[in-house]
């Protein structure tokens, strides 16, 4: 009952915050909007017992890159409107429609699928099991332990090159960014 | 004797410090005094060598500084032989002698120069003193070379100073010209050296002289009867280089030009050290010359009318130094008919002495023309004595020397030709033709010395008058543009080397007095004894021949030729100090041979007619060809390649671009309606994107 | 209604990402169509953990950590493009971005 | 119902209470300890030495008429403040007051990374305010205090790192009790840490030496420039209960949280008369103190050289400190 509350208050407001992220007219607007809306879903995601990942969603997210986005709301800061020229080839009403449509088709496989095959997922096991953590219970109480367990064992090297790709982004951004280096 | 190597490099060195440094920093006297230096070391380091030979029981010493050339196979008469070539320094006799005559002359012209050269600009004294040293440092390497090719670095290397320094004042014209003359004329000379050198190592497979001896030996004196073999081919080659670097018939015609150069110069390089190159050469090569007797005999003649066509043009020629500088060729003449009788040992008695006495004579004349303010017209002179008295009596002293006049060195080394010579029996020549040639030279010397003489020192002064307001006059310390004052003596810088050189042009003789005199003076033909190793293989130590006539006809022989010097000197002393106009007359009444003589028998003209025009007109036949046909070849192709390019321009203008485009254009049209899916609008891209997983979903959705 | 399967997240999650994909082909200030970019990756994440809940396997939250690595690289470098576009053409509407079209 | 609903209510509105209080009466403790510190009295009207001033100064704040700038946009202006103070606030939720979970709101095992990731949503306060007012000097000061905060973060967080390495845990209760097994506060083991995370927090807080975002000497009063009344009070508010937190962050890390000094020894176990509480409040009053002396000591940086410190040094040493923490940590 509480977690039904809870989800659908969350799926209003991050639905509802989505769609004012891409409908509201000043930049900065819609920048809020975002961080109020990365927000929701990290509380999304501690209603999913993932609060490590929520609280790096709120730490990486909203604490770093939406700031980012705002610096730059703020720098490119237009005398004239952004969005006056319109090219009249493109397609928005028709891409919005196309859009719902698929959203529909996705909708009618999910409900589909779920009357099809009851109760064929919630498998359990994972890597929580074999873990050094295993003995801390459910995965709640040692998700970071758990989570860095496995992200330093099994996802090394995924990790590392996630480590090298944000050092080659931070390099490309500075030369990009940069008017004399 | 480990260290001989290190007498050439010691003036290298100095070279090298006043051709880099000095001519941006030295002054006059720093530069001089540093090549002095170098000098005196180099002669202090040869005497202790020449001490240590003369201590040595082979009289044979090789030293093997690092290797030039590494071994590479070359064909030679006996299949395919090893050219390896190593940097090896030699000292036996021969180059002993050498080493300290010009290390010891060389020392002293240096001394001399410091006087001589200091009315230059400062920089032009250190390039005087850096060209000098390096021309003792090519002149040792070719003396201690102890093969053909380090020789060689030497010959060339010394050939490349005598140019430098006659061009020395290369403003002037003639001196330019000077330069480049001998330089040209000694390329004739290399040519053969260079030819004879193939030969060599074609023949023996090394260039050793050691060796090339040793091997020499055991082949065949090629007489008249053998005939002309390869040994007389490699001799003749290599006096062709001799007598281009020692200025023998037919290529002494660069010498006299050369006097153009600075008076020290004259006497270190166009007197002393470097034309006797080629007579060393030839003695060095001793076994190899007597095993070649026919090419002996050339050598002789060329040597013997070399000796009298030179004193005779001496005879009539005004400038101080042509004459000395003819005098120099007759001399070398000399030197070669001695090589050619085979008394190798005398020729380079005489080249030692006639060393000593024409450094004398030409530093003399050096010093008259500094003291009259660079005149060299004999005819504008006279009467110099009371003013440059030391150089009036040491000059004298070369010109008894070089006339012949006993106990003076000239003496004793001539006499020694003359006597060999006497005995000597040709092979195409009659007996006592070269003889008499020689002594009709040897009258015809004291004569031309003794004019010499007689018309700078003695008669009236008939120079130029000088002012004598000295106190009007600001004395420049640069030299250049102070007033003369009249004939002086020179400095100190330039007696001292005189007073040495007529010491030694005194008493150099007597380390070789004829045997005749064994009664008188114990230690007889000391010099011919120490050489004597050096003109024979290793292997055949074999007796000195012995020379021998009658102590009488020997002593009889000498008088004759004493008298005929007399009586030149007399005949000199008569014409141009008694009786100044008897000269005059006798040319008058010779004009005819006076004026071929004056004209130096026109050979500057023959050469000019025939080698010089000849090789201009065909340089400009072949320049006409080249031009006209040559030329006219390239031109030709050239305009047909045009032609043919245009042809293939129009080509492929319109035939080839034409396809290309064709193709252009129809891809162009035919992309026309995918062209028009390409808006740039990346939101049409997206929206493309969309429409696939539209696409996808639906398929899955319809599919299942 | 009341009881929330993975599959009222999934829809959740697909709801965001439509949402996502119309502000890209909707809106022309390059930036809003960055900040629907990340609408777009925020929907991935919450499929991710919401199966990561389910299938009690971490390997979703990895992917999650991932995914915000790499969405923290395109932001950098992606917002440096749109400065250095910025200060030569003084605009970020993506319509007059289209001089690479050919 | 009572445990999972009103008893954290209750602990809560303490607790809020508790902070807004403490804040009223730390602006008074730094008028007078600035005072003292220039020879001066500091305030002395309201009240026996000024003590009632706490009280005066909010009331005042409170009923000042509240400007809105008619070219700001209002929402966003009204906004910045809230997102500013709300930040600083929460952070409280996971503060241990004690041992006993009764001194806490609640204790989450990344209780840290909660601490980090809360306060830099604050930036957006400061960020906002200044874009809102819609002018130049307001948001000059707020770029700068942005940048300023990101960077200062990177080291603080850098070198938060190295304290959880460590104890091995995020949680705050755990890093206390950590310290209490160890026999040892953190200050003694990680020295370096405790010099940068204090140098760094008061570059978070904007505390005087880099005070730049409010320099009123070069932008008229920083970002707040055009706010007053409540709206103002709330900025302020909130740099107060941010420098509480900073406070509340060392004490936890590096001073033992409730712990009395030197746990393990015996001969000083009588001051454990004294209730933890107590002594965690009297070291955070004392870092609280030392952040007023340092404002009445030392001058305000330049920009340039703040952004030095903060790149060329900080974090080169925290991450050098890291290194030299993870060699140890697996040496030993």
């Amino acid at each position: 009952m509480a977690e039904a509350i809870v989800f659908w208050t969350l799926a209003v407001l991050i639905l509802g915050l989505g769609i004012a992220v891409i409908s509201a007219r000043s930049a900065v607007h819609s920048v809020l909007f975002l961080v109020v809306n990365f927000l929701l879903v990290a509380v999304l995601y501690v209603t999913l017992n993932a609060e490590f990942v929520a609280v790096i969603q709120v730490l990486v997210y909203a604490g770093g890159i939406v700031v980012l986005y705002l610096f730059v709301v703020m720098l490119v800061n237009l005398k004239k409107a952004p969005e006056r020229y319109a090219d009249p080839r493109r397609v928005p009403w028709t891409g919005t429609l196309l859009a719902g449509a698929v959203l529909a088709e996705v909708i009618a496989i999910g409900v589909y699928s779920t009357v099809s095959s009851d109760g064929a997922a919630a498998t359990g096991g994972g890597l929580g099991a074999d873990t050094p953590f295993s003995d801390c219970g459910s995965l709640v109480s040692c998700n970071t332990e758990q989570l860095g367990w496995v992200l330093y064992t099994s996802y090394l090297i995924p990790f590392e090159l996630a480590s090298m790709l944000l050092l080659v982004a931070m390099i490309g951004a500075i030369v990009l960014a940069k008017r004399h280096l | 004797m480990e260290s001989i190597w290190l007498i050439p490099l010691l003036p290298g060195i100095g070279a090298a410090i006043n051709g880099l440094v000095g001519i941006r920093f030295f002054g006059k006297r720093l530069a001089g005094v540093l090549a002095s230096f170098m000098m005196g070391w180099a002669l202090w380091l040869s005497l202790v060598a020449f001490w240590e030979l003369l201590g040595d029981e082979d009289r044979f010493h090789q030293v093997t500084v690092a290797s030039w050339i590494p071994p590479i196979p070359l064909d030679t008469v006996d299949g395919i032989g090893s050219f390896s070539v190593d940097w090896s320094f030699t000292l036996d006799p021969l180059s002993a002698m050498m080493l300290l005559i010009v290390t010891g002359i060389g020392f002293l012209i240096h001394i001399y120069s410091i006087g001589y050269i200091e009315h230059e600009p400062r920089g032009g004294v250190a390039r005087f003193f850096c060209y000098l040293n390096l021309f003792c440092f090519f002149m040792l390497t070719l003396v201690l070379g102890s093969n053909f090719l380090v020789m060689f670095v030497g010959w060339e290397g010394v050939g490349l100073c005598s140019y430098l320094l006659i061009g020395y004042w290369y403003q002037k014209k003639s001196a330019s010209d000077a330069g480049k003359k001998a330089f040209i004329v000694n390329r004739i000379g290399d040519w053969g050296f260079v030819l004879g050198v193939f030969l060599v190592f074609f023949t023996f497979g090394t260039l050793d002289f050691r060796a090339v001896a040793e091997a020499a030996s055991h082949m065949p004196v090629e007489t008249a009867a053998v005939g002309f073999g390869v040994i007389s081919a490699i001799c003749l080659f290599l006096f062709i280089g001799a007598t281009g670097k020692s200025a023998q018939i037919p290529l002494y015609v660069w010498l006299p030009d050369a006097m153009e150069g600075p008076t020290p110069v004259s006497a270190l390089i166009h007197a002393a050290t470097m034309v006797t190159a080629g007579v060393y050469m030839v003695c060095r090569n001793a076994v190899l010359f007597t095993h070649a007797p026919m090419v002996m005999e050339v050598v002789a003649i060329v040597g013997v009318l070399t000796a009298l066509v030179a004193a005779t043009i001496g005879l009539v020629q005004t400038d101080i130094k042509r004459v000395l500088a003819y005098s120099t060729v007759s001399q070398l003449g000399y030197m070669f008919l001695a090589t050619g009788v085979g008394a190798f040992g005398a020729a380079a008695f005489h080249l030692m002495t006639h060393a000593f006495f024409k450094a004398l004579l030409f530093l003399g004349s050096g010093s008259v023309i500094h003291g009259m303010n660079e005149e060299q017209d004999m005819r504008r002179m006279g009467g110099l004595r009371q003013y440059m008295p030391v150089t009036a009596l040491t000059m004298a002293i070369g010109a008894v020397a070089i006339a012949g006049i006993p106990p003076f060195s000239g003496f004793f080394s001539k006499d020694e030709i003359l006597f060999r010579t006497y005995l000597h029996h040709g092979v195409f020549v009659p007996d006592k033709v070269l003889w008499g040639l020689g002594v009709v030279t040897a009258m015809l010397t004291a004569f031309y010395m003794f004019r010499l003489i007689n018309m700078t020192f003695f008669g009236a002064y008939r120079g130029p008058a000088w002012g004598h307001g000295a106190e009007d006059h600001g004395h420049d310390e640069d030299g250049h543009g102070h007033a003369w004052h009249g004939p002086h003596e020179s400095p100190r810088w330039m007696t001292i080397p005189l007073v040495v050189l007529a010491v030694g042009a005194m008493l150099a003789g007597f380390v070789g007095v004829p045997i005749a005199f064994e009664a008188v003076w114990p230690w007889t033909a000391t010099i011919e004894h120490f050489l004597h190793p050096s003109f024979v293989a290793e292997g055949a130590h074999a007796a000195e021949e012995a020379h021998h006539m009658s102590l009488l006809g020997e002593l009889g022989l000498m008088a004759f030729s004493v008298l005929i010097a007399l009586g030149g000197i007399w005949f000199a002393y008569r014409n141009y100090v008694e009786r100044p106009e008897a000269a005059e007359r006798l040319a008058e009444s010779l004009a005819g041979p006076h004026r071929v003589l004056t004209n130096k028998y026109y050979v500057d003209e023959l050469y000019d007619a025939t080698v010089v025009r000849g090789t201009m007109g065909s340089a400009g036949g072949l320049w006409t060809v080249d031009r006209q046909v040559v030329d006219g070849a390239v031109n030709g192709t050239g305009w047909t390649t045009i032609a043919a390019s245009w042809v293939s321009h129009v080509l492929d203008k319109y035939v080839v671009d034409g396809l290309v485009n064709l193709t252009a254009w129809l891809c162009g049209e035919a992309s026309y309606a995918f062209r028009r899916a390409q808006t740039g609008l990346i939101q049409n891209y997206a929206f493309v994107t969309l429409l696939g997983v539209f696409a996808f979903v639906t398929w899955f959705l319809v599919a299942r | 209604m009341l009881e929330i399967t993975p599959l009222h997240y999934s829809l959740l999650s697909a709801a965001l990402f439509m949402i996502g994909v119309i502000g890209v082909l909707v809106r022309r200030n390059v930036i809003i169509i960055f900040m629907s970019i990340e609408l777009i990756l925020n929907a991935v994440n919450i499929n991710l953990i919401a199966l990561s809940d389910q299938l009690q396997d971490l390997a979703g939250q990895v992917f999650v950590v991932f995914v915000i690595a790499v969405a923290a690289a395109e932001a950098a470098v992606g917002l440096g493009i749109i400065i250095a576009f910025y200060r030569n053409k003084e605009t970020v509407n993506i319509d007059e971005i289209q001089i690479m079209r050919w | 119902m009572l445990e999972t609903i009103v008893v954290p209510l209750a602990k809560i509105v303490v607790l809020l209470n508790a902070v807004l209080v403490a804040v009223t009466f730390l602006v008074l403790m730094e008028r007078k300890v600035i005072a003292w510190a220039q020879s001066r009295l500091g305030p002395m009207r309201v009240g026996p030495y000024g003590i009632l001033q706490a009280i005066a100064d909010p009331i005042k704040l409170i009923l000042k008429e509240d400007i809105t700038p008619r070219k700001a946009d209002k929402y966003v202006f009204t906004l910045a403040p809230i997102m500013s103070l709300v930040p600083a606030l929460v952070v409280f939720a996971v503060v241990p007051f004690g041992p006993d979970p009764f001194y806490y709101l609640s204790d989450i095992n990344v209780g840290l990374l909660f601490i980090i990731s809360v306060t830099s949503i604050g930036v957006y306060g400061i960020i906002l305010g200044g874009w809102a007012s819609n002018s130049k000097y307001p948001l000059l000061a707020s770029l700068r205090a942005s940048a300023q905060l990101i960077s200062y973060e990177i080291a603080v967080t850098m070198t938060l790192v190295s304290v959880i390495l460590t104890t091995g845990t995020l949680s705050l209760v755990g890093i206390v009790e950590a310290q209490r097994e160890g026999g040892l506060w953190f200050a003694f083991v990680q020295p370096v840490a405790l010099m940068l995370v204090f140098i760094g927090g008061l570059a978070e807080t904007n505390r005087a030496p880099f005070d730049l975002p409010e320099a009123e000497t070069e932008l008229t009063g920083g970002f707040h420039t055009e706010y007053s009344g409540m709206r103002f009070s709330l900025f302020f508010l909130a740099e107060y209960a941010n420098m509480i937190v900073i406070s509340a962050i060392v004490v936890i890390m590096f001073f033992g949280g409730w712990l009395q000094p030197f746990p393990n020894v015996p001969a000083l176990a009588f001051l454990g008369f004294v209730p933890p509480w107590i002594w965690f409040i009297g070291k955070i009053f004392l870092f609280l103190y030392v952040f007023i002396w340092i404002r009445a000591t030392l001058p305000r940086y330049r920009y340039d050289q703040l952004m030095a410190l903060g790149w060329k040094v900080l974090i080169p040493v925290a991450i050098g400190n890291l290194v030299v923490t993870g060699i140890l940590k697996v040496a030993l």
